[in-house]
């Protein structure tokens, strides 16, 4: 079953077409990839479906309901959850509160002017340990976001992305300047957002490797336009995905 | 009893004890109703930037605003001391509820010309309103009698202190209240990072709304006092001259703490009373203080303080293991 | 409604005290904490910063000589009178937290000052409620001896209603009885211009128009077209500071004033210097002058007056000056009269007194509203200075006396009723 | 009333051209270094009152009205470099407050040394009488502003879209890391592009200290329209300023003529209007939150 479906994105800034008649549908409990070489747009493209941008043209469907124009807040709440190339997270705030922030949300609770009871504040806790878990930050609960490294700040953020107890999870380049060994636990936590959450993943990478070893699917991007769409398989093996790539690192990953 | 009850407990403790002090430091009990009504103001403001991030120069507008319902509706409804905080505190909601769908739109540097360039209109209709608000001149009226049925007093310059003082302290409980509170954690990290607040489910625009419609509704109620305190209403408690004051006071005490304000407040108005009556060059020196504590001061005095405090912390945990590795090079 | 230029020699001194008194400004605050205590205190409130700073300047400048007058004679019953000194920030809510630390603080007898009229009006409203004397030399707003009239509060220079009156008369006689206005539009216009109708109203006049302009217009030409499409005798220019600038300048440019005659209804002579010459046009209410027989007459006090105070400070005195003068030489009188500084005392002994001053003829404080009774004079501004003195910029033709432009005791006490507590 | 249409429109020409004029100073400033320069009018000020103090001593009010702003553009660049440049990474309203503190300064430093009344800067003779143009006649000095200030406009477009400085100015708006990545040293273009602003702002302070007068506060009441005319243009738009400019200044005019009571508000009606259908101002560009 389809849970998200873009159908013929478009969106320009000013003169410059970023993304131009692009589809592609997400399966439920699949891992999508979108790829590209620089300026493909493919972040672009991503945004539209999370909601930061509006496109100009075109329709996204997600879980059976049109929501192209809906804004990004209400897509959360709709079941979709979502993390950043550079990690977006509360800098100042401890991993405890970054967490804190999307139970509430999810609770409904977000908006109250006094702290909750003794109940609300035990269930808010256990969400947190069991998120922090799941992403093998537990140590680090009471520490400051800032002083977290690199790889555990975007372990962090997947934790609240998830916090919100999402159907989908949109990844922006997650290992973006991620060193080896930290590329392993990010690789390892998607991995299991499907095996043990069973979530359905997109997300968009660079790391032709992870890619390849990571997604049922992969939709590839260049210039703006949909260049190709299939199976890691099919994808390594298309001529026009090697051409865009022009250094063959497909070739030479796979 | 916590710290912060502890800090509050002793600050109000001194604050009711200060009109014994203030002949020994030639001040009159009024200025230092003077400085907790404009702490009141800087609240406001701090609520909005010192909390949430959002550069509200346009607080003046409900301040005025306050000041205005106060003055009218003793001039014209005839109506007594309560009535007229109310009047003004419920002007300043009405102000908020008003710009707030604008101001709404946008953030940070455009979210800053907006609040100034919408302020100003009340401003020119208070200005220009002249058979009403009596215009450049102001509305000069008595202090009205604090009314219950069947019981009338007046408040001289001291009860008035103490008016001030319980408002004061009422809005700081509120304050200290609302910061720990899902809400008030929610203005911080929107400060700290509006798109991820949206990117966990939440309508930050009904957040800043409702958070507009508290601070101005709290500027409403320090301007209502403000206009009861001199008695008397005049445009210029409306311009955006004042929400500068403001926003440095609340910059100046220490953006995003409880009693920031009030240390601003008290340096500001203090500090400007007694500067004026030595040189008439004060200007000058109000305008080297905006610089210098931008400069100097970017925490504010608290702030400062806090930081220097964090700083020593921070030394004593260096000794800890450390499990921070080197942050590497980006590659977009 | 407007403010002098300091000269070149003046900014030396102001700014070489300015420095001096930041400098030394700690030690010099520290005195005031406890001075003799046999002075008698006067606190005044002038505006030391913004677009009245000259203004208060020659006001306190007036205060000073009168006090130094009194001083040498010995003070007031016995005592010494000094003066306290704070800046109104031309702000009515630092005026009016000023005025209470004067009070309650500096332990001062009475307040005066002011320049602008909100000032005046929030001054007069914390003194009120002190119980406390305020006499304003210098807001010239009709509400301080009108609607918002106090037992407290007397007023000094004159009203606007005064001015209006005393330039309406003289005007209609000089070039006839329609008028046009151009007023800015908030309360000093209203109020002028419903006065100016009062005047037409007396004298059977008709207006052809009262254009209302808005604060900060710089092109006066399409009201000035329609106005003399109307064909009026007189062009009342009611607009004051950078807008009057604006609009003399292109009266001048239109050759308007060799048609119809020119005039508004007060002019400053530190204003005047500042214009430049093209706009020296027109004729005008003037409070006080210097320079004329008319004014001064056979005063003695009044020609020492001028002489002292042109030693002292290498300038002219203004209006201004005149109004701190007279307002403190009557309040030293008062108390001496009382023989007490107790305001309420001191309020019935001002009311009524006739006396003379610096200016020919007799004055008082008009008992039913506290407002000054005293002359005012009409005249026509000059170009370039007369007499080989650069500074004698009026040519004073008509005095009026207070009572016949003065609003009658009758219309004010339908406005204006003085309750003593 | 409605013989005075053509000259009222007139007037809201020079005022819009005045707004734009100072309104793109502004916006440079902010849209580059996120500086929301409250001392704008007193650098207009400053020029207007250097110029004066020029002309006093015999120079030529050409002379001045060339001269007048450069030295003023060297008293900003001195701000900048000093106070200003450290605040380029904080956040925008601490450069609001500095600047703002600045005015104080500027404002009481003019009246120390100017006074505290307005002083006259008449323009030259030749430029004092009025011009016959067909159906009516227009203020010389008004044309010749009119004139200079679409000079100074159409100049600033020219050298933004032809230089090679002003395309990296621009490409610098769009993205200050990758002008830096480029090579070019972004504290001089700061520098510049400050300068820039201030110099435009000096043109217009002495235009307008002819036409307005000159007083230690006349610059700041072109300040909060210039403000209202870079919300209405929308940030980081050229066009959008000068739109907004001569927008502005036709709906003053036009309640001046018709409702002079809303003269002053008019502007704000017309940019709570256009906020309301077009959120980012006319021209502006999107932003996250759209």
């Amino acid at each position: 079953m389809v849970l998200l479906e873009a159908t013929a994105i478009g969106k320009r800034f000013g003169g410059v077409i970023a993304v131009d008649d692009v589809s592609a549908s997400v399966h439920e409990h699949s891992i999508h990839a979108v790829i590209g070489p620089n300026g493909a747009g493919k972040t672009t493209f991503f945004n539209t479906l999370s909601g930061f941008y509006f496109p100009d043209g075109g329709t996204v469907h997600f879980d059976g309901r049109e929501i192209t124009r809906m804004p990004n807040w209400q897509r959360v709440a709709a079941g979709m959850g979502r993390t950043f190339q550079t990690p977006s997270i509360f800098p100042e705030l401890t991993v405890h509160e970054n967490l804190q922030l999307g139970i509430w949300s999810q609770a409904g609770q977000a908006f109250r002017l006094r702290g909750g009871t003794r109940a609300q504040t035990q269930a808010v806790e256990a969400r947190i340990d069991e998120l922090l878990g799941f992403v093998n930050l537990a140590s680090s609960r009471s520490r400051l976001v800032a002083e977290l490294s690199h790889g555990s700040q975007r372990l962090c953020e997947i934790a609240m992305s998830l916090s919100t107890s999402p159907k989908i999870v949109l990844l922006d380049e997650p290992m973006a300047g991620l060193a080896e060994a930290e590329t392993e636990r990010i690789v390892g936590v998607i991995r299991d957002l499907r095996e043990r959450l069973g979530l359905t993943v997109l997300f968009v990478e660079h790391n032709m490797r992870v890619v390849l070893s990571l997604a049922d699917r992969i939709t590839v991007m260049d210039r703006g336009r949909l260049l190709a769409e299939g199976t890691p398989n099919e994808i390594s093996a298309n001529e026009a995905v090697r051409d865009a790539y022009l250094g063959r690192e497909v070739v030479d990953h796979v | 009893m916590t710290p912060a009850l502890r800090t509050a407990l002793v600050i109000g403790g001194l604050l009711a004890l200060a009109p014994l002090v203030l002949p020994i430091v030639h001040l009159d009990v009024s200025i230092v109703s003077e400085v907790l009504l404009f702490a009141i103001a800087a609240m406001s403001v701090n609520l909005l930037l010192g909390y949430t991030g959002l550069p509200a120069f346009g607080n003046a507008a409900f301040f005025g605003l306050g000041s205005y319902g106060a003055a009218l509706s003793i001039k014209y409804a005839h109506v007594h001391f309560i009535e007229a905080v109310l009047v003004g505190t419920l002007a300043g909601l009405v102000g908020g509820l008003i710009l707030g769908p604008f101001l709404l739109r946008r953030r940070g540097i455009y979210f800053g010309l907006l609040a100034i360039a919408f302020g100003q209109v009340f401003y020119f209709i208070a200005y220009r309103f002249t058979s009403v608000t009596g215009g450049e001149d102001g509305m000069n009226f008595a202090r009205p009698y604090v009314g219950f049925p069947n019981v009338h007093f007046s408040l001289n310059e001291m009860s008035f202190y103490y008016v001030a003082l319980a408002i004061y302290l009422g809005i700081v409980a509120l304050f200290s209240v609302v910061a720990v509170s899902p809400f008030g954690r929610t203005l911080v990290a929107i400060r700290q990072n509006e798109v991820r607040v949206r990117y966990l489910g939440i309508n930050t625009d009904r957040f800043i709304f409702v958070a507009l419609l508290i601070s101005s509704t709290i500027a409403g109620l320090g301007g209502a006092m403000f206009a009861l305190l001199i008695n008397f209403a005049y445009p210029l408690t409306l311009d955006w001259h004042q929400s500068g004051d403001f926003v440095l006071i609340m910059i100046l005490g220490g953006a995003g703490t409880i009693w920031g304000p009030l240390v601003g407040a008290t340096i500001f108005v203090i500090g400007k009373d007694i500067i004026s009556t030595i040189t008439p060059l004060w200007q000058i020196f109000l305008g080297a203080l905006f610089i210098a504590c931008v400069l100097g001061f970017p925490k504010g005095i608290l702030g400062s303080i806090a930081a220097f405090r964090d700083r020593r912390a921070l030394v004593g945990a260096a000794s800890a293991p450390d499990a921070q590795t080197p942050l590497p090079r980006g590659t977009s | 409604m407007s403010s002098s230029r300091l000269s070149r020699g003046s900014f030396v001194r102001a700014s070489s005290a300015a420095i001096a008194g930041a400098t030394i400004g700690i030690p010099a605050f520290i005195p005031r904490m406890g001075e003799a205590a046999d002075a008698i205190k006067i606190g005044l409130l002038e505006p030391a910063t913004g677009v009245y700073a000259a203004d208060g300047e020659n006001e306190l400048r007036g205060y000073q000589m009168a006090a130094d007058m009194w001083n040498g004679r010995g003070g007031v019953m016995g005592r010494k009178i000094e003066l306290v000194k704070e800046d109104d920030g031309n702000d009515p809510g630092i005026g009016a937290q000023k005025a209470r630390k004067l009070m309650n603080q500096d332990k001062v007898v009475a307040l005066a000052g002011t320049v602008s009229s909100a000032v005046s009006l929030s001054v007069s409203g914390a003194a009120n409620a002190a119980g406390m004397l305020f006499i304003d030399s210098g807001g010239h707003t009709d509400d301080v001896t009108g609607k918002d009239c106090k037992w407290n509060t007397f007023r000094t220079c004159h009203s606007t209603w005064m001015e209006a009156h005393a330039t309406g008369y003289s005007l209609a006689k000089k070039f006839g009885k329609k008028f046009h206005l151009i007023t800015p539009d908030y309360a000093f216009g209203h109020s002028l211009e419903t006065a100016y109708k009062d005047v037409l109203t007396r004298i059977g006049g008709t207006i052809t128009g009262s254009d209302l302009t808005p604060l900060g217009t710089t092109d006066f030409s399409p009201y000035l077209t329609k106005a003399l499409a109307g064909k009026p005798d007189v062009l009342l220019v009611l607009v004051q500071g950078a807008d009057f600038v604006n609009c003399m300048k292109q009266i001048d440019s239109f050759g308007l004033h060799k048609k119809i005659g020119i005039g508004g209804p007060q002019a400053e002579l530190e204003a005047v210097q500042s214009l430049p010459k093209e706009a020296r046009v027109g004729f005008f209410g003037i409070e006080w002058y210097y320079k004329s027989d008319k004014v001064l007459g056979k005063s003695k006090t009044a020609h020492a007056f001028v002489r002292d105070y042109t030693k002292l400070h290498s300038t002219a005195p203004s209006a201004r000056s005149a109004f701190g003068y007279v307002t403190m030489d009557r309040l030293a009188a008062a108390m001496n009269d009382a023989k007490s500084t107790d305001s309420a005392k001191v309020a019935r002994a001002l009311e009524g007194a006739k006396f003379g001053s610096i200016f020919e003829g007799t004055a008082y404080f008009r008992k039913e509203d506290h407002q000054l009774m005293w002359p005012m004079w009409f005249g026509e501004v000059r170009r370039e200075g007369a007499n080989g003195d650069k500074d004698d910029l009026f040519d004073i033709t008509d005095v009026h006396q207070a009572d016949s432009i003065e609003q009658s005791i009758a219309d004010k006490a339908k406005i204006c009723t003085l309750s003593y507590p | 009333m409605l013989e005075h249409l053509g000259p009222e429109l007139f007037n809201g020409l020079v005022l819009g051209a005045f707004y734009a004029i100072v309104a793109i100073g502004l916006s440079l400033i902010m849209n580059l270094t996120g500086t929301i320069n409250m001392a704008h009018g007193s650098f207009m000020t400053l020029a207007g009152y250097l110029a004066f103090a020029m002309i006093s001593r015999g120079t030529s009010f050409w002379f001045a009205l060339l001269v007048a702003p450069l030295l003023t553009v060297i008293v900003g660049v001195v701000v900048e470099r000093t106070l200003i440049r450290p605040l380029y990474k904080r956040e925008p309203f601490y450069s609001l407050l500095l600047t703002f503190g600045l005015s104080l300064v500027a404002e009481e430093v003019f009246h120390l040394i100017w006074g505290a009344n307005g002083v006259p800067l008449s323009p030259p003779a030749n430029l004092s009488g009025t011009v016959q143009l067909g159906f009516m006649s227009f203020p010389a000095y008004r044309l010749f502003i009119a004139g200079a200030l679409v000079v100074a406009i159409v100049a600033l477009a020219l050298f933004l879209t032809r230089t090679r400085f002003g395309l990296r100015l621009r490409a610098a708006v769009q993205d200050t890391e990758m002008i830096a990545a480029l090579g070019t040293n972004t504290q001089v273009l700061y520098m510049v592009n400050f300068g820039l602003g201030i110099f435009l702002a000096g043109i217009a302070g002495v235009l307008a200290a002819g036409l307005l007068g000159l007083s230690p506060t006349s610059g700041n009441a072109l300040l909060m329209p210039a403000f209202v005319t870079v919300i209405i243009g929308g940030m980081g738009s050229l066009f959008g300023s000068i739109a907004g400019g001569l927008l502005i200044g036709f709906a003053i005019s036009l309640t001046t003529l018709f409702i002079p009571a809303a003269s002053e508000v008019s502007m704000y009606v017309l940019m709570a209007i256009v906020l309301m259908i077009r959120p980012r101002g006319l021209f502006g560009e999107e932003g996250i939150f759209g």
